[in-house]
């Protein structure tokens, strides 16, 4: 493990976490409640607590390449129970937006999901169950995700082979279109 | 105002057991009246009742607090003594209050403005609602609805509220109860700058004379009133705007929760001031959040001299 | 002395010595910065703050006047903020007839303990009075020129001075 | 009394949870709940948008609350807590300014705000009432023990959802006892089932929602029932891909509970859907009534 | 009148925001000012010094420092004044520290501040006047409300010292919490017996009255004369008569009642004495189970009772005593752990508070000391002990550290082992917080030697599985999420201010803070006065403490109280309304308006009405003063002109145009 040199350490960091998150973290005196919480511990690399402990020591590269942040489901068992009234799970959202923009995506099937699902969104207005499967297999090269699962849904007639796409869907690809011209800017 | 003869009669009746009664007489010319001070029976043949008798004559009775006193009043003046009795600045058992029923009393401001000098008038007759002025060989018609007290254009008390004798029968009560005089809502058209240098302008004009504060009924400091003394050195003698101001702030902030809106201190300012636009906003405050008026009720507390630990319409100030 | 051109407006303050001069100084102990604007006169009681103090106030062009005392219930002397709450309250209501901008005038209740309340209390009300800038005056200030010819006839015995 | 009020179904409600959302429109007809569907509503977004960006994730979410407040609404509901939870928050974040002003740059038609969402469960359990629902019960469901499991973003943040408790609901409790089912307190009852992670991270869902049902079993329940399509895909779809991870036999019923009360109000099998639940419930289902005649 | 005023340093307190020079160099040119310095520390024997000095050398009649808060320093200055021979009255305070150099950051404007307080203080000394305290007698008897163990050091010192003690104590016995602890720490001594004693030397002493099951209703007077109306609830059992012999609780029929002394574990009859060593040791009936009155029949206590004691037509009583001190030590309360949903919200039986525990241990508890959990009376092997439950916790409102919860945790631990040989200890904790004697090595020893497992992290979730509870934290050092299987739960409940606290201050007339507990007169220097003169505090009722502490501030108390007592007469504070009889018109409005009645209506050698204040009743609030319109009725040391002067040199209006 790498000794962290404090006083080099990115001040901006701690700074824009704050202020994305609009939470004081400077509140967060450690008692580990996040992660005795937390659902998904067990597939975490660094828990959570840890995580806001880095935070507050500016180590931006460690967080913005770990992979707990992926595997959040913003469940807000910590947001719920912080003593501090921190919320927990926003600023792991968050901490994501910022890896994500970063370019860093250590949990790479869960990134393509997001995008496969919000690509379904944006092409038809709501999610198309079977394109979005189709669409995550193909680009995780994963073809036989949940392929097991296909004779016991199929027959329930719950996966509709065709999308229902809904008359206003070009309003909702100029949400993303504009999304994106926002933050390009 | 009706019952002249009954109120004379009643008079004579009482006179023999008090030190004065106190009414109105003629004055030096047609228009204006003047307060009377009855002692003898043959004083009482001086009497006059009717629209010319602006006067409340409660203001007289703090000073005769100690003698036997009878005393004539109209519907609004009744209010000043209940006041009066309200804060225990009078004592019921020296007085015996002669009340009448009242039609509106006459405004000379305003008749100065509608037959220019009011120097020599003979005489004034009040034909219903018709007001008759005699000027030598000039006669003036004029509608008496233009020219009353600005109190009496919505008074709901024209009769006296409290009596130990009423004379004449009681009338009912007018149209346009309790509402807000229209000079406040006037007034409130304008911008808080506006007003602001209305009041300076007003105040540049105060000679302090104290007209104003002599003629109050409430105002029963008298020769320690704080206006008048270095210790404690409210105001300074300079005559200027914002002392003036500060004493105009005095007189209001006194009357608190007490002013009965008699319209005394205005009718008595010979700077025609509108002071009656602070008293009244002042008791739209105290109406508004004490759901109370001064002088209706001598057994009332006046909301000044007490509290409640929840108040019903002060919410608490939170930040 | 008269305010900072530009950086301060005169902003009187009435505090009750038991609850609110408190809890200004448990802001002060804790350092909670505040707005510099406001000068405080320390009184017992919110019940011995005379409306009129205030209209003095703004006589001598006040921009803002707050008074403070103890919540109610809380009162050293038991009732005292009871008939302050029911003065100052008409007092805020009669303000408007005058032209004076009720909002220049505040009262509030802070204990000795709610430092970050007087905190927020300075700050708030000094931001509002900033917002509606200097108070109107009922007369024109002094020249320099003046000033000197007023003192120098203080000091020649002219003036009686007794109104300093 | 009916009651009309804006709803919104959901993306799987017209897919994977299609038996939640005819349960939910029968149960809801059967009651005088008048749902009136947003016309052309669209996703929104549920939890992938707003782990990309909060205001495309309320962009996406304020489009159909634009469109339920132009129908003449103040109130949307929906049977899906992650809608739920995606249309509260928008609501809650909009009521600041700047965040306001960013997500109505996203829209065509600004959002005004003002608009609340609650779930079904909620409509059902404080504008019908349960006395409501105890009077239509055809067929108590005597005999039938269940837990209720009402996964983590139905009450949670509690600032912001502001419904039931948040770590020990009883909405659903009360509901099924209401229509005549046993209920067994679950002790797990707002954790997490490992959501929308079944597709990635199949691991993660095989751990959780194998806990959750381990934990059912041991209290010896029925069924669980859920209010959530997510946690039901995880428990009923994936309960195979459960045991086979964590080599257990679990075969264990996952009911909507809108299912439970059609069953309860005797209405058709189409709007039951109970043959589209993959785990078969007929066990469960053939224990109503029994008690009965156990002790007949 | 000849002003000097002095600028305080306050080291750098002040003199880093603020130029105190410059500040002296402007006091020079304020009217009557003939001295201005500044000066490093006013407050010191050197600075006190140099303030006499310059008044006897340059004749000064008044005195202004500027430097800290009046409510800190000003009887210190007074008394330096005095000692140079003027009247005490004659000086002011600016308070140019905590309202000045601790709140602005900029410097100019902080000076330009300060000279502005300075000048008003200068003002308003100019208005200043003389003034004479006169003495007045007082009751050398003192008020405790609150039999704790702060409440009994006190009394029991005061009555030592030779006062009549009026002890009120809300319950039927005293003791409070220490009653109820099985042992303490650091030493692990048996709570009941150390305690014990001094509850009976309370019964016993003959200059103590003891009035249990009583309440404070109502407090009048000052410093010196209080009138105590005291309210002495119903017990419905004769006290005269009842000898404590334990027969109707034998015979009770109603056994399930809620028993307050164990904190609910188990239950007790309706008709009960709390515990065996209560003093007084006297029956109550709980009239919220007692058949008599929920079903309207039984009395079969008042069949049994020998003495004939029982009276189910008994009503409260009310009883006026005059004392001349209060000490208040009412103690604290536990924290209620419903308002932690994830911990069960007090649905768990196995999930108890460690008050709770400390019954389950007592061998004078329900169960005789042994351990047994409460869902199934099973010896627990697996104890886990959470620490912070309600303190350290803004989202439950409670930021505080209870500050003896990390002690008694430690204490349980130990002794679970001792009754539990095989035994497992699990204390999840934040920090460990023992500062005090043999405290950390207390805290050593339970970890080292009885093999308590200390876990940092706080616990997420507590749910149960099978007869076990399932127990979810974290363990922040091992940087990981832990689950403990227990047997048992104990909730290390924090600290809150008793119930009614607040509702107590506002008869006593002191203040309390955001929860509930009262605020002393400084933290540091005046730890058990309070700002009301006369009235003293001891205990939690201040704060959280723990046994040692509450015993120190229980004598401490009793020491001022003593002190207080030396003197057979105490000096009025001049501070307060006089009526200039030539001004006042007689028409009593101030009567109405003074809260204390001290106004009284008299008569002049002419007749004339004129109000009189009463100088040992007046409180010196003002009230009457705002209400005289002649401003005849003048709040001395805060007249119309000492304050108008202050507004005057604030808001000149003279400074205009006409």
């Amino acid at each position: 493990m790498n000794t962290y040199k404090i006083t080099a350490a990115d001040n901006t960091f701690t700074a824009e976490v704050e202020k994305r998150s609009g939470q004081d973290l400077n509140a967060c005196y450690q008692c580990g409640n996040c992660t005795a919480g937390c659902p998904f511990s067990f597939a975490y690399d660094i828990q959570v607590s840890n995580i806001m402990r880095l935070v507050q020591i500016g180590q931006r590269d460690k967080v913005l390449q770990c992979h707990s942040i992926w595997l959040c489901a913003s469940c807000q068992s910590c947001t719920t129970r912080c003593p501090n009234n921190i919320d927990v799970a926003g600023v792991m959202d968050h901490i994501r937006h910022m890896a994500r923009e970063a370019g860093l995506a250590t949990e790479r099937k869960v990134k393509v999901f997001v995008d496969s699902f919000l690509d379904s969104v944006e092409r038809h207005g709501r999610v198309y169950e079977m394109g979005l499967m189709v669409s995550y297999m193909a680009k995780t090269g994963r073809v036989f995700t949940d392929v097991e699962l296909a004779p016991k849904v199929l027959p329930k007639g719950k996966l509709p082979l065709k999308p229902h796409s809904i008359k206003g869907k070009e309003q909702i690809a100029a949400i993303f279109k504009r999304f994106r011209e926002v933050k390009s800017k | 105002m009706k019952g002249l003869e009954e109120l004379k009669d009643k008079i004579h009746e009482i006179l023999p057991d008090l030190d004065l009664v106190i009414g109105w007489e003629q004055g030096y010319d047609g228009l204006h009246a003047t307060p009377l001070f009855i002692k003898t029976p043959e004083d009482v043949d001086r009497l006059i009742i009717g629209p010319l008798c602006v006067h409340n004559l409660a203001t007289y009775l703090p000073g005769l607090k100690d003698k036997k006193v009878g005393v004539i009043v109209k519907g609004c003046d009744s209010r000043a003594v209940i006041e009066l009795l309200q804060e225990k600045l009078i004592n019921k058992d020296n007085v015996v209050i002669l009340g009448l029923t009242c039609d509106g009393v006459i405004n000379l401001t305003k008749l100065g403005r509608k037959i220019g000098s009011l120097g020599a008038v003979d005489d004034v007759k009040v034909e219903g609602e018709k007001l008759n002025v005699v000027i030598g060989d000039q006669q003036h018609n004029i509608a008496f609805s233009e020219v009353k007290q600005d109190k009496c254009e919505n008074c709901i008390y024209p009769n006296a509220l409290v009596f130990d004798h009423f004379i004449g029968e009681p009338v009912d009560r007018v149209e346009n109860v309790g509402a807000e005089h229209q000079s406040l809502s006037d007034f409130e058209g304008k911008s808080f700058d506006q007003r602001f240098a209305f009041w300076k302008h007003e105040m540049s004009r105060c000679i302090r004379c104290h007209a104003c504060r002599n003629a109050c009924p409430m105002c029963v400091c008298r020769d320690h009133c704080v206006a008048m003394t270095r210790n404690p050195h409210w105001l300074s003698q300079e005559n200027n705007v914002a002392e003036n101001w500060m004493f105009q702030m005095i007189h209001v902030m006194h009357l608190t929760g007490r002013c009965v809106e008699c319209g005394e201190c205005e009718r008595a300012c010979p700077m025609d001031i509108p002071l009656m636009l602070l008293r009244r906003q002042m008791n739209r405050g105290v109406r508004e959040v004490f759901d109370y008026e001064a002088g209706i009720d001598a057994q009332n507390r006046p909301p000044l001299l007490t509290f409640k630990v929840e108040e019903d319409n002060i919410s608490e100030r939170e930040w | 002395m008269p305010v900072y051109d530009g950086k301060e407006l005169r902003i009187v303050g009435f505090l009750c010595n038991w609850c609110s001069y408190g809890g200004a100084d448990t802001a002060g102990v804790a350092r909670f910065h505040q707005a510099t604007d406001l000068r405080i006169i320390r009184v017992p009681c919110s019940g011995r703050i005379d409306p009129l103090f205030i209209l003095k106030a703004f006589q001598g062009g006040a921009a803002g006047v707050l008074v403070s005392g103890c919540h109610p219930r809380d009162c050293h002397y038991a009732e005292g903020n009871y008939y302050a709450r029911r003065r100052l309250e008409l007092l805020k209501r009669f303000l408007p007839v005058t032209g004076i901008d009720p909002e220049r005038f505040e009262y509030t209740w802070v204990s000795a303990s709610e430092g970050p309340r007087w905190q927020h209390v300075v700050q708030t009300f000094t931001d509002r009075i900033h917002k509606l800038g200097p108070a109107p005056l009922l007369s024109e200030p002094l020249t320099d020129a003046e000033m000197v010819e007023f003192q120098r006839q203080v000091e020649a015995g002219r003036g009686c001075g007794c109104h300093i | 009394m009916s009651i009309r009020i804006s709803y919104y179904p959901g993306c799987s409600g017209k897919g994977t949870s299609s038996e939640y959302e005819t349960s939910t429109t029968g149960v809801c007809q059967a009651l005088d709940v008048d749902l009136v569907e947003i016309p052309d509503w669209s996703c929104c977004g549920s939890t992938p948008a707003h782990t990309v960006n909060h205001v495309l994730s309320s962009a996406l979410s304020a489009r159909n609350l634009t469109l339920a407040e132009q129908e003449g609404f103040d109130t949307v509901t929906t049977p899906c807590p992650s809608c739920l939870s995606n249309l509260k928050i928008a609501e809650h974040k909009m009521r600041k300014e700047s965040f306001r002003e960013a997500v109505n740059e996203l829209l065509d038609q600004p959002y005004g705000g003002g608009v609340d969402t609650k779930s079904v469960l909620q409509v059902l359990v404080e504008n019908v009432g349960l006395d409501k629902v105890r009077e239509r019960v055809k067929t108590p469901l005597e005999g039938l023990k269940v837990a209720c499991y009402y996964g983590c973003i139905m009450n949670r943040p509690p600032e912001v959802m502001d419904f039931d408790d948040h770590e020990h609901p009883m909405a659903m409790d009360n509901l099924m006892e209401a229509i005549g089912a046993e209920v067994i307190p679950f002790p797990l009852k707002v954790e997490c089932c490992g959501a929308s992670f079944g597709i990635p991270q199949q691991n993660i869902v095989t751990t959780l929602s194998g806990k959750l049902l381990e934990v059912a079993k041991g209290l010896g329940v029925d069924a669980l029932v859920t209010a959530c399509p997510l946690c039901q895909m995880n428990l009923d779809l994936r309960q195979g891909q459960i045991n086979a991870a964590q080599g257990t036999q679990h075969s264990l019923p996952i009911f909507y509970f809108t299912q439970l009360m059609a069953k309860a109000f005797d209405l058709s099998d189409a709007v039951q859907g109970m043959k589209r639940l993959i785990v078969n419930p007929q066990k469960a289902l053939a224990k109503i009534g029994q008690a009965d005649k156990e002790i007949a | 009148m000849r002003i000097g005023v002095f600028i305080c340093h306050c080291g750098s307190n002040i003199a880093g925001t603020v130029d105190c020079a410059k500040v002296a160099d402007a006091a020079k040119a304020f009217p009557d000012v003939v001295h201005a310095e500044d000066t490093m520390y006013a407050c010191s024997e050197p600075g006190q010094q140099g303030i006499i000095d310059a008044i006897h050398e340059k004749n000064l009649t008044g005195v202004v420092v500027a430097s800290c808060t009046p409510r800190m320093h000003e009887p210190t200055f007074r008394r330096a004044v005095e000692r140079a021979g003027l009247n005490k009255y004659m000086f002011e305070m600016a308070n140019i520290r905590e309202h000045v150099s601790w709140i602005g950051k900029d410097k100019e404007l902080n000076t330009n501040k300060a000279i502005d307080l300075v000048m008003m203080a200068a003002e308003k000394l100019r208005h200043n006047a003389p003034l004479m305290a006169k003495k007045f007698d007082i009751n050398k008897r003192v008020l405790i409300i609150g039999g704790g163990v702060a409440g009994i050091q006190a009394a029991l010192d005061c009555a030592e010292g030779g006062l009549e003690v009026v002890l009120v104590e809300k319950t039927t016995s005293i003791g409070g919490k220490m009653a109820k602890l099985d042992k303490t720490f650091p030493t692990v001594d048996c709570s009941c017996c150390i305690l014990g004693p001094k509850m009976v030397d309370v019964a016993q002493h003959p200059n103590i009255t003891l009035y249990a099951h009583a309440e404070v209703e109502e407090v009048n007077g000052y410093i010196g004369n209080f009138e105590i109306r005291i309210k002495q609830k119903t017990t419905y059992v004769d006290w005269e008569k009842c000898t404590g012999c334990g027969l109707c609780m034998e015979k009770c029929p109603s056994k399930k009642s809620y028993d307050h002394f164990n904190n609910g574990v188990g239950t007790t009859t309706a008709i009960n004495i709390p515990f065996p060593q209560a003093i007084p040791k006297k029956a109550k009936i709980d009239a919220e189970y007692c058949r008599m009155f929920t079903k309207g029949k039984c009395g079969v206590c008042a069949k049994v009772c020998p003495t004939g004691a029982i009276s189910f037509e008994m009503t409260d009583t009310e009883v006026t005593e005059n004392v001349g001190a209060i000490v208040a030590a009412t103690g604290y309360d536990l924290f209620d752990h419903a308002k932690y949903p994830e911990y069960g919200a007090g649905k768990y039986p196995d999930v108890i508070t460690s008050i709770q525990y400390e019954r389950l241990m007592s061998a004078s508890g329900p169960t005789s000391g042994h351990i047994k959990r409460p869902s199934d009376g099973k010896e627990p092997k697996n104890v886990v002990f959470i620490q912070c439950v309600g303190s350290r916790d803004k989202s439950v409102n409670r930021p505080y550290c209870s500050g003896f919860c990390c002690m008694y945790t430690a204490k349980q631990a130990i002794l679970t082992k001792d009754h539990i040989p095989d035994s497992r200890s699990f204390v999840f904790y934040m920090d460990i917080r023992s500062p005090g004697k043999d405290y950390d090595e207390f805290v050593r020893r339970s970890i080292e030697q009885y093999d308590t497992q200390y876990i940092r992290g706080r616990v997420s979730l507590i749910y149960p599985q099978g007869d076990k509870m399932i127990v979810r934290g974290a363990d922040t050092l091992a940087g990981a999420q832990v689950e403990v299987e227990a047997d048992l739960v104990v909730l290390a409940v924090g600290a809150e201010s008793a119930a009614g606290a607040p509702q107590l201050a506002e008869k006593l007339r002191i203040s309390y803070d955001s929860y509930g507990f009262y605020m002393e007169s400084h933290p540091k220097l005046k730890p058990v006065e309070t700002n009301t003169a006369g009235v003293f505090l001891a205990g939690a009722c201040q704060g959280p403490k723990d046994i040692p502490s509450s015993v120190g501030q229980g004598s401490a108390a009793a020491a001022k109280v003593l002190s207080l007592f030396s003197k057979d007469q105490l000096e009025s504070d001049p501070q307060i309304a006089l009526v200039n009889a030539s001004r006042c018109i007689g028409c009593y409005k101030c009567v109405e308006t003074c809260p204390f009645g001290a106004v009284k209506e008299e008569q002049d050698r002419f007749n004339n009405p004129k109000a009189r204040v009463i100088e040992t009743i007046c409180q010196g609030c003002g009230v009457c003063t705002v209400t005289c319109p002649q401003s005849a009725i003048q709040l001395q040391h805060f007249t119309d002109n000492q304050i108008l002067a202050e507004v005057k040199a604030l808001c000149p209006s003279m400074m205009v145009k006409n």
